[in-house]
């Protein structure tokens, strides 16, 4: 059991972990979180076959390490929008939910 | 004299590792808020500090020595500043 | 068994536990607590891997920015923080997704396991790299990502400003040209002042160096742009700085300078050194320190606004 | 010479583990915020013993990301904390 295989295994329960809060949750921001958990899972994928890949000298193949640089940057850039999104969608509905059906009933807070 | 610089590195790692789990035991064992906030930041801080002390031989010049000891600090100030605002945090959601 | 699988062992467990915790926590509050604490843990499981460029991004970007972000949405929706906004699914539905999220993961993993003996590798290309267009840069990584990736480098640039355009248009049509509202409403405990008075100086100098030793050593252009960003909000948390509107033109400028400069110099390798993206042998480490420059500033720049989010539309006294 | 360094950082993360399990789960918001405080000292302690151990490059610069990451996540958590106790515009 070498580490690159054990952080391996580690990235594919966080991908699970994800895929299970994002279709659980109602949520919209717990989704984004579960989404943001399945993205590090693979990026840890990328770090083993980076870890695997070391020749010509280096520890590790850096260009799978250079994408995931790159990816953690565009995922926080999608993360923003899907907030940003959120946000409107509560300031225009009173909700946060996905749900149709809830947009056209009074708000939850008039309930509480 | 090597073995000098060696028993004082692992003192003070040694040291500071046992400051750490005597801080978690504080966490885990201390009645309110207040007190476990209290065990966390004081003895943690210290045992940073002792294993900044132990690492300082193994650096390879000076200015990584000087980089830890800057980490250290840093730690220190916003430890000590967010203990306060977590205590503050704590009294005003008792109130 | 040496003492280092014990470490790899228990560090894989505490990962996926906070992981989970993520997602079984009950509050919102709690669960991005949880997931910054993960993103922390994560920079761990990257210095096992060798990565220590990826494990600072992951820390700054993946753990720190996204968590405050989180944050400060979950901050702007407040007054549904408690109410649940639907209904929770049913047993039956959680059983069958938790079936489903086991199954990809356990294929994920086997996937893993059964990767060939020999694995692929493009560390020659990138070290050949590394020796020719990227000459004089130590950190391999920093070497990709100018010169034999350079594309990629630019285009995500370009995403990040694409971007921070999406967030601004997502505000209503009134509040365009607004400032995002501020981070904070109350007036900052003094404790929280002299905390951001002592760190951001600091902190502003250590992104500096973490991206000026980029090119040589574990760092780069992300990891310094990303400190700078996190001093810069943490100035506007303790109210010592303001979110600036979003049309004003010194905002603008720097959020293009970056991939600006980056397609000029591009562009320029084609009469110079005879391909786009290349660069003369003789000049490519001042060259690629300059475009770096103006990238950190466009980081520093838009990873704050996409944390501030839309214009406001109510115009504060 | 690596194990005694290995064997503090596996007792100080076992230390940081315990007390992360603590503070997570409540029950009260504020307590959870110590999670953060723990990671800053613990976490960083750990890093730099396993960075040193393991002979990983430029691990310093990494921890003094992860001080002052630790710092900035820790001011955005009670900036919440206070929205959620009604403190508005003073």
């Amino acid at each position: 059991m070498t580490t690159s295989v054990l952080a391996g295994l580690v990235g594919a329960a966080l991908v699970g972990l994800g895929l299970y809060g994002l279709v659980v949750h109602p949520h919209p921001l717990r989704k984004l979180l579960a989404f943001n958990l399945i993205g590090s899972g693979v990026f840890l994928v990328f770090g083993i076959i980076a870890r695997r890949g070391a020749a010509a000298g280096f520890p590790y193949d850096p260009v799978p390490q250079a994408m995931v640089i790159t990816g953690i940057v565009v995922a926080f850039a999608a993360s923003a929008v899907a907030v940003a999104l959120i946000w409107r969608l509560y300031s225009e509905t009173g909700h946060v939910t996905l749900d149709p059906d809830a947009w056209t009933n009074p708000g939850p807070e008039s309930e509480s | 004299m090597t073995f000098l610089v060696d028993l004082f590195r692992i003192t003070a790692i040694g040291t500071g590792a046992f400051f750490f789990v005597a801080g978690t035991v504080g966490l885990l064992r201390f009645p309110d808020s207040l007190t476990r906030l209290h065990a966390l930041t004081k003895a943690d801080n210290l045992g940073l500090g002792l294993v900044v002390l132990g690492l300082l031989p193994l650096t390879e010049n000076v200015l990584v020595a000087f980089k830890l000891i800057l980490i250290w600090a840093l730690v220190l100030i916003s430890g000590g500043s967010t203990a306060q605002l977590i205590g503050r945090a704590l009294r005003s959601g008792r109130r | 068994m040496s003492v280092l699988t014990f470490i790899d062992i228990g560090l894989s467990i505490l990962v996926v536990t906070v992981a989970a915790s993520t997602i079984v926590m009950r509050e919102l509050f709690a669960a991005v607590v949880s997931y910054v604490a993960y993103g922390l843990l994560l920079a761990f499981v990257w210095i096992r891997l060798h990565a220590p460029d990826v494990a600072l991004t992951e820390a700054a970007v993946g753990g720190g920015v996204t968590g405050v972000l989180l944050i400060t949405a979950g901050k702007r929706l407040v007054p549904l923080r408690r109410t649940a906004t639907e209904a929770e699914p049913t047993l039956i539905l959680k059983v069958l997704a938790a079936t489903l999220a086991a199954l990809v993961a356990c294929a994920l993993a086997a996937a893993i396991l059964m990767l060939p003996d020999e694995p692929p590798s493009l560390a020659p290309e990138a070290a050949a790299a590394a020796s020719g267009p990227g000459a004089g840069l130590g950190n391999p990584i920093t070497a990709v990502l100018i010169s034999y990736r350079s594309f990629d480098t630019m285009l995500e640039k370009i995403v990040l400003i694409l971007a921070v355009v999406a967030v601004w248009s997502i505000g209503t049509d009134r509040a365009w040209g607004n400032a995002p509202a501020p981070l904070r409403q109350a007036r900052p405990y003094p404790a929280m002042v002299f905390l951001a008075q002592a760190l951001v100086p600091i902190g502003a100098l250590i992104g500096i160096h973490i991206f000026w030793v980029g090119a040589d050593a574990p760092g780069g252009a992300f990891q310094g742009g990303a400190l700078l960003a996190a001093m810069w909000m943490m100035a506007m948390m303790a109210q010592l700085a303001e979110p600036s509107r979003i049309d004003a033109r010194w905002l603008r400028l720097a959020l293009v300078a970056g991939p600006a400069v980056f397609l000029v110099i591009g562009l320029a390798g084609i009469l110079m050194a005879g391909s786009f993206f290349a660069y003369p042998p003789n000049l490519a480490k001042p060259i690629i320190l300059f475009i770096e420059t103006f990238m950190v500033l466009s980081i520093a720049v838009a990873l704050p606004m996409l944390v501030a989010g839309p214009p406001n539309e109510g115009l504060e006294p | 010479m690596r194990e005694p360094l290995l064997a503090a950082a596996g007792l100080i993360l076992l230390s940081v583990a315990a007390g992360l399990a603590r503070v997570l789960r409540g029950p009260n918001d504020v307590e959870r915020l110590m999670a953060v405080q723990l990671l800053s000292t613990g976490g960083v302690a750990a890093l730099l013993l396993i960075a040193y151990a393991t002979n990983v490059p430029g691990v310093d610069d990494v921890a003094l990301g992860l001080a002052l990451l630790t710092a900035f996540a820790a001011i955005a958590f009670v900036n919440l904390l206070e929205a959620d106790e009604g403190g508005t515009g003073t």
